[in-house]
This record gives C-alpha cells, sequence and structure tokens, in this order.
C-alpha cells in the first residue's frame, strides 16, 4: 500500500472536484469570497478524515442492512462537531457558509471516499486518502473562490486590488460561480491535455458505486 | 454546569437517538428480511452470461427476458448472436442441454464511397456533427444520395467500439463486431446491413441511379454491369433494381466475383476496395 | 433471526446514542446553547451603536414577551435615550437584516445593516448612509417615492429600498407594542 | 394562502434549488445525459424530498424545538432520510420491478442529494409551517424537474455542436448552466408582486 501515493492522488491526479467533480454542491456556493472556500475546505477536510479513520475501524462492524445510516450518522456527527467549534471560534465564518455547514453531510466526496475506500483499507490508508482528498478539495475551493472574488468584489482575501478596477458583480452571483467552475476544468483539461477528461462521470465516481446493485450497469447513471 | 445538569440536559437526546436507532434498525433489517425479492438463482445465472446490451437480436425484450425464457420455457440457447458461441456454450452448461451452434453475424456498411478520392461533397456543412441531423438536409452532404455521411452515429451506437470513421466513410472491423445491430438501428440512410461472419465478401455500394449518373457520382459505384451475376458459380450475387445484392446462404466464399467487378465495388474486408 | 434482524438494530442503536450524546455533552459542556440565542454580540452592539443610536451610552439585551417571525432581538439603551429593534425582512435576494434605534418618542434615530443577501453594489445599496439618513427623525408609516412616500429609493434598487422601508416600519410598529416593557 | 404560493413558485423559479440555491448539483451534472434519466431522477427527488418534509416537520417541531435540541436536526434529518430511501427502495424492488429498474439506481443517488437535505433544514431554519414546508418541498422538486429536463435538452445540443477541444462536455455544460441560471435571475421581482 504506497502510502505516498494514496496521499497524493487526491491532489492532482484524482482531484475530487476538478477530475471527479464531487462536492460540486459547496464548490459553487461558497466560493464568492476565497476565505470562505478556504473555511469550507478546512472544515471538509476535518470532518472528512475523521470520518475515514472511523469507519475504517468500525468497517467489519456495521452489518450490511445498516451500513448506509451507520456511515451516515458518524459524518453528520462530524459535520455537527464542526459546526459548534465553527460557532464559536469563528462566526463570521459560521454565518458565510451557512446551511452548506451541514450540507457537509451529504458532500458526495465525504460518502464517496468512505464507501469507496474506507470501508475496505486499513486506518492509516484511509486517515492519509481523506486528507489528500480533503486538501485537493480545499486547493480547488481556494483557487475558485479566489478568481471569483477578485472578478466580482475586486478584493483578494479581503484586501483590496486598488480602485482602478470596477467589480463585475456577475462573478459574485450564482450564474458567475458555473461559469469559472466551467473555465477551471477547461483549463485542467488543457493542462492534462485531455488524459483526466476520458474519464465518464457514470457509476465509477459515483459515492455509492459500492452499495448500489445496480452499479455495473454504467451506463444508466452517464 | 455540574454533573447533574449536564445529565439532565444528555438524556433526553440519548433516549431520542436510542429511538430513532431502533426504529431505522428494526425496519430496515425486517423490511430486507420480509421484501427479499425471490430471484431464481438459474435465472440470474443465466442473466450472467448474457452480455447485457439489450439489442435484441435474440427476439426477445432484452437480456432479462431471454434469460426467463431460456429457464421457464426452453428457448434456443443459440439465439445471443453478440454473446456467440462462448455465451451459447456457457448457458448450455448451466441449462444442461446440448450446444448448439451460434449462427454468428457480422456487420458491413454498404459504401465505400471514399471523399475525396472516390467521391466529393455537394456542399459544405456547418450544421450538428451528427448523420441524423446532415440527413435531413437534402439526404445529406454528398453529390451520391446513397453516400455514407461519415459523422459517425453508427460508431457512437456502437457498444464494442467496432465502427471507425475512415476517409469520411464509416468501416466496420469484423473482429471486433459482435452482430449485435444496434448500428444498423443508428444509421438515419439505413446502410449498415449483417452478413455471415465466415463469408468475407460484401457489395460496398447502394446506389440505385441509372449507370451514367453514377459514374458521375462516383468512382467506386455500382453501374448494375451484372459482370458480377454472370461469373458466380452458385448464382448468389444478383442485381437487382440497378444494385448488386449477395443472399449469404448461397454463397461459398470462392471471390470469383470480386475480380470481375470493373469498379471494385465488391469489397473483402480488411483488404482496400483495389486490391 | 440475530444475525438478519438484532444484531443490525444493536448496532445502528449504539452508532447513533454514542454520536447523539457525544454531541449533546460538547453542546452543554462548551456552552455553545447561550452563544446561539445571544443574537447580535456585545461586540456587535459597539459596532453598529454609533449608525443607529449615536446618543445611546451603551446597549443590552432585553427580554420582551412579544412574538414575532420578523422580530431579531430588542436591545434598550441604559442612558434611557431610545431603544434598538433587530428585525428582518424579505429583500431582493433573501433575507434582510436591519438594526433600528427608535428614540423614546418613537422616532428613527438611525438604523444599519446586519445581513444582506441583495445583489452586490446595487441592491445593498440600500446599507450606506446616503440612504438610511433619510429615515432619521420620521415616524410613522414611510413608503418609497414609487408609493408615494417622500423615501428617495436607490436608482434601479427599488425592490431592495421597498424592503428596507417596509424593515423600518416593522421595527417602529413593534417598539410600540414594546415600549410599556421597557 | 398567498405566503405558499410564494414559497412555491419561489421555489421552481426565483430561488430554485438547482440554479440559484447551488444544492442537487452533482446529480444534475451526472444524470442530465439522457431525458428519460433525468425524468426518473427527478420524479424520484421530487417524492423524496416531499415525503423527507413531511416526516422531519413534526419531529422538529414537536421533538427538537420544545427541548431546544435544534442542534441536533442535521443528524436526525439525514438519518431519516437515508432510512426513508432505503426502505423506498426495498419496496420497489420487490414489488414494482420494472419500477425500479428505471427509477432504482437513482434512489441510493438521492442520499447524498444536497437538494434533498437541504429542503429540510431550510424548512426548519425558516420556521416554515407543515403546508410551507411542503410545498416549498414541492416547489424544489418540480424546479429540480425543471432545471434537469431543460438541461438534459441543452445537452443534447451541446454534445452534438462543434466545441474547442477543451471546452467539450462538462465545461461547456458548465457555461451553458452559467447562461441558463441567469434566464432564472429574471424571474427575480415577478413572483413577489403577483401574489402580494
Amino acid at each position: 500500500m504506497n502510502y505516498f501515493r494514496t496521499f497524493t492522488k487526491g491532489l492532482i491526479k484524482e482531484n475530487p472536484v476538478l477530475v471527479m467533480l464531487l462536492g460540486t454542491c459547496p464548490t459553487l456556493a461558497v466560493t464568492t469570497l476565497a476565505m470562505n472556500g478556504l473555511g469550507m475546505g478546512a472544515a471538509t477536510t476535518f470532518v472528512l478524515v475523521c470520518s475515514n479513520v472511523v469507519i475504517s475501524l468500525l468497517k467489519n462492524f456495521i452489518p450490511k442492512q445498516v451500513r448506509l445510516p451507520s456511515f451516515i450518522v458518524i459524518i453528520a456527527g462530524f459535520v455537527t462537531f464542526v459546526s459548534f467549534m465553527l460557532r464559536s471560534n469563528f462566526p463570521e465564518l459560521y454565518e458565510a457558509l451557512g446551511v452548506f455547514l451541514s450540507l457537509i453531510t451529504v458532500n458526495c466526496i465525504i460518502l464517496g471516499r468512505a464507501e469507496m475506500f474506507a470501508s475496505k483499507n486499513n486506518v492509516r490508508a484511509s486517515f492519509l486518502d481523506g486528507l489528500g482528498m480533503g486538501l485537493g478539495f480545499t486547493l480547488a475551493l481556494i483557487l475558485i473562490g479566489a478568481i471569483r472574488e477578485v472578478l466580482g468584489s475586486g478584493t483578494f482575501f479581503g484586501l483590496s486590488i486598488g480602485d482602478w478596477f470596477q467589480p463585475i458583480g456577475f462573478f459574485s452571483s450564482p450564474a458567475g460561480g458555473f461559469f469559472v467552475f466551467g473555465c477551471v476544468i477547461a483549463l485542467v483539461n488543457v493542462l492534462s491535455n485531455y488524459k483526466m477528461s476520458s474519464k465518464k462521470i457514470g457509476c465509477a465516481s459515483c459515492p455509492n458505486a459500492s452499495a448500489c446493485g445496480q452499479a455495473e450497469k454504467g451506463e444508466i447513471a452517464e | 454546569m455540574d454533573f447533574m445538569e449536564l445529565l439532565g440536559n444528555i438524556w433526553l437526546p440519548a433516549v431520542i437517538f436510542v429511538g430513532l436507532g431502533l426504529v431505522a434498525g428494526v425496519l430496515l433489517s425486517v423490511f430486507s428480511k420480509i421484501f427479499a425479492v425471490e430471484t431464481d438463482e438459474k435465472v440470474e445465472e443465466v442473466r450472467a452470461c448474457l452480455p447485457g446490451l439489450n439489442c435484441g437480436v435474440c427476439g426477445y425484450s432484452g437480456c432479462d427476458s431471454y434469460a426467463k425464457e431460456i429457464v421457464h420455457h426452453g428457448a434456443h440457447t443459440n439465439r445471443c448472436v453478440p454473446g456467440g458461441d462462448k455465451t451459447a456454450k456457457e448457458i448450455s452448461t448451466i441449462m444442461g442441454s446440448s450446444f448448439e451452434d451460434v449462427a454468428e453475424t457480422t456487420a458491413f456498411v454498404k459504401c465505400g464511397g471514399r471523399v475525396p478520392e472516390k467521391t466529393k461533397d455537394l456542399f459544405e456543412y456547418e450544421g450538428e456533427r451528427t448523420c441524423a441531423a446532415c440527413n435531413v438536409l437534402y439526404r445529406g452532404k454528398g453529390v451520391c444520395d446513397f453516400a455514407c455521411i461519415g459523422f459517425g452515429d453508427c460508431a457512437r451506437a456502437c457498444p464494442f467500439g467496432a465502427i471507425s470513421i475512415q476517409g469520411g466513410i464509416a468501416v466496420v472491423d469484423p473482429q471486433k463486431c459482435t452482430g449485435c445491430t444496434m448500428c444498423t438501428k443508428a444509421c438515419p440512410k439505413l446502410l449498415i446491413e449483417m452478413r455471415d461472419a465466415h463469408k468475407p465478401v460484401f457489395v460496398s455500394c447502394s446506389n440505385r441511379e441509372a449507370a451514367k449518373k453514377v459514374m458521375a457520382q462516383c468512382e467506386h459505384g455500382c453501374i448494375g454491369c451484372k459482370k458480377c451475376e454472370r461469373t458466380c458459380p452458385t448464382g448468389a450475387i444478383t442485381v437487382n433494381n440497378q444494385i448488386a445484392s449477395i443472399d449469404y446462404s448461397k454463397c461459398t466464399g470462392c471471390l470469383a466475383c470480386v475480380e470481375q467487378c470493373p469498379r471494385h465495388c465488391i469489397t473483402v474486408p480488411g483488404k482496400s476496395a483495389e486490391s | 433471526m440475530y444475525k438478519e434482524i438484532i444484531k443490525p438494530t444493536l448496532v445502528l442503536i449504539i452508532i447513533s446514542v454514542l454520536v447523539g450524546t457525544l454531541l449533546a455533552v460538547t453542546y452543554n459542556v462548551a456552552g455553545i446553547a447561550d452563544l446561539a440565542t445571544a443574537g447580535l454580540s456585545q461586540a456587535d452592539l459597539e459596532e453598529l451603536k454609533p449608525s443607529v443610536m449615536p446618543a445611546a451610552s451603551s446597549l443590552k439585551n432585553a427580554k420582551v414577551s412579544v412574538e414575532d417571525g420578523s422580530l431579531l432581538g430588542v436591545y434598550a439603551d441604559e442612558g434611557g435615550s431610545g431603544t434598538a429593534i433587530h428585525i428582518v425582512t424579505k429583500g431582493y435576494g433573501g433575507d434582510l437584516k436591519i438594526l433600528v434605534g427608535v428614540d423614546t418618542n418613537g422616532a428613527v434615530t438611525g438604523a444599519a445593516v446586519t445581513e444582506s443577501a441583495e445583489t452586490p453594489n446595487l441592491g445593498s445599496k440600500v446599507g450606506e448612509p446616503a440612504f438610511i439618513e433619510q429615515f432619521v427623525g420620521k415616524s410613522g408609516a414611510l413608503a418609497v417615492d414609487k408609493d408615494g412616500g417622500e423615501i428617495a429609493a436607490v436608482a434601479g434598487a427599488t425592490i431592495s429600498s421597498r424592503a428596507f422601508t417596509d424593515g423600518i416600519n416593522k421595527a417602529l410598529e413593534i417598539y410600540e407594542q414594546v415600549k410599556g416593557e421597557l | 394562502m398567498s405566503a405558499i404560493a410564494v414559497i412555491f413558485f419561489g421555489a421552481i423559479l426565483t430561488d430554485n434549488f438547482v440554479l440559484s440555491k447551488f444544492m442537487g448539483i452533482c446529480p444534475f451534472l451526472g444524470v442530465s445525459k439522457k431525458m428519460n434519466s433525468a425524468l426518473g431522477m427527478s420524479a424520484a427527488v421530487t417524492f423524496v424530498m416531499v415525503m423527507a418534509s413531511m416526516i422531519t416537520y413534526p419531529i422538529y417541531t414537536f421533538l427538537l424545538v420544545p427541548n431546544e435540541l435544534g442542534y441536533l436536526q442535521t443528524v436526525v434529518f439525514i438519518l431519516i432520510i437515508a432510512l426513508f430511501v432505503q426502505l423506498v427502495e426495498i419496496i420497489i424492488k420487490r414489488y414494482a420491478k420494472p419500477l425500479y429498474n428505471s427509477l432504482g439506481v437513482y434512489l441510493p443517488l438521492i442520499t447524498t442529494n444536497c437538494a434533498v437535505l437541504g429542503v429540510t433544514i431550510l424548512n426548519a431554519d425558516n420556521a416554515y409551517t407543515f403546508a410551507e414546508s411542503v410545498f416549498n418541498a414541492l416547489g424544489g422538486g418540480i424546479g429540480f424537474a425543471l432545471a434537469l429536463v431543460i438541461f438534459a435538452g441543452v445537452r443534447g445540443r451541446i454534445d452534438a455542436s462543434d466545441l474547442p477541444k477543451a471546452f467539450k462536455g462538462i465545461p461547456a455544460t458548465l457555461v451553458a448552466a452559467s447562461i441558463v441560471s441567469i434566464s432564472f435571475l429574471g424571474f427575480g421581482g415577478i413572483v413577489e408582486k403577483i401574489f402580494v
């Protein structure tokens, strides 16, 4: 089990947001500011790492019938814990993330890694995989957040980039989110000279692939 | 926040979760036991060897119903052409019935009009890159109305990747083609037909115009001169309404007609039309 | 029987109870409870005081019996110069929360937007002093010029301006009901 | 009455769950390739959203709020949704096999769909009444269906059109989603004024 590769694959090669296109809901919603992207990324990484570790510990005790509910309860527990921490220490980040903080529970990355990786590998690998995926997610969020913040409100991590630039409202609107995300993925396609985009979105990257009876019929979810 | 007060605040959530966990656990396990779907093992087994294409060549409405038919009503086990002999053998071992050879077929494209070597386009087409869309516009962009448009609707439909677009027209790779006929349904100009897999010869043209017009449109087109008809020892190849076609039950694969054809439009797969 | 029913149920119960009680413990121990209901913290009040009620000495959270969907909090000034009422109203982009200062005879002393989902540098202009100053000293039901009132709406942001004005009216209304209890 | 109508049409048009609230984008991108899978998915999502709102409302208002346990809402809601989805899947698999074949694959996807948990949390945060919650969920589901169906059509055209190589596939879809989302912004001022 090459631990180094488990860690780094989440960063670029299998970046959950830019390559596997998981967790797109928070990616579009909270990246109006780079700081929010960082906050959401950090919170998600914390939850991802903890749930991966706990799930890989308990994987042999949880019977098949109640596998999904048990995973989800563990993940939701960690998410609520993170929301406590944020509410007391970083209230303005807590306000900014809003409902998406509790939506981390249904973030496709966390359940995906839990189902596909943590429930099959030992604790150390799961920990590294969670960390790698989490950092990859955070990097992608900061990248998109920075672009939208600079173009949308003329500031970078809160510091104004000078008043010569008239901020374009479009980029901080939902439509802007889609647009920037699309362009970033196009950029990733170019940089990886089209190796990555050949990965189909079908069942392979779906978090429930292992738990779902229809997984081998790849083309339905195509 | 002394201990008693803490307990006071905690017992309620604990009770709630015991209740929720109990309800969830019981419901899930009881449901998955009572409502377990009684699957007939044998149907599952047979279904597992079928490729799952639901192409309908076997004459049933898809692999699930074909598997049921085999197990419950003793349908022939050699109907699955894409599965070929391998699937037929597996099913007959499961069912314990004797193995019947599968009449394997392969698809072929009734057009060899490569652009620009053999024929040319009538106009520059800027619209959507699908044959279906282009076919709506004056029956395609080629000078010959029957020509293959080459935007690859058939290639996209083929689950085995057996069809590729070469020189602007679709070409079938006999090794990869399993005879599932999905491409014949995808082609808007109905140019793709099935032939006996063991007889590697087919007419790669479907132009029914008079000879003079065909000459003007494409160097590869069949002009209905009937030379092939005269040389064929078994009378397998006949020309009806200006186009040659092969009856594969009579054809012995002697390839006599290939040399005779002045237009070289009777093709052997794998070798280009000229040789 | 055991394998298929009792074991899964037991496992699920244990997991959910564990998660539930751990959360309850952290919730109570870390005292998140009183954090949540405080609404505007002391620091926020100090920060908003100049634009909401310059004359006030210090605003303290006051408990009132009035129950209103859009009322978030009431903060009375110890110096007795008036009360600040924190309300939420439906703006163009989503919720618009305003802290409105009202003096003892029911006139507006100032206001500040505490949370807004208005379109940046268009609807959000209602939070700027230029627009808010129009409300200072006024009382009773106010309206935007488009609806025949004397408040000049922000150009191109009529919906936000109308929402802000409704918010001020709502605050004045609540002040009337709450006045007795202060 | 008008409040419910505002919420219902708001959820379909102005604050559409996918195009302006950004909930449920993962299945939205993954499934909207073919029209029939888009319809199947949105039917399943709408059904689960409405049922989830109906089940979570009483628990939230009568069990959690009186005892100040609001902080447990995430865990309780998601447990109920996961349970409900799995039960529905078992029942459909048992009794409606064809329905299961066409719709079954989407049910496990729904538990990880942000829109389903999102609608229950929004109902709780905005303290909607029971009718408002159900209509919010119904509107959200129909809005999801609307966005998905519009998108299946748009996507069919995009895949067939002639694009620069870098933009083929998902990037083009996202740019198209951005344009569709702008059009949905246009409904902004309308809904409030019609019913008030």
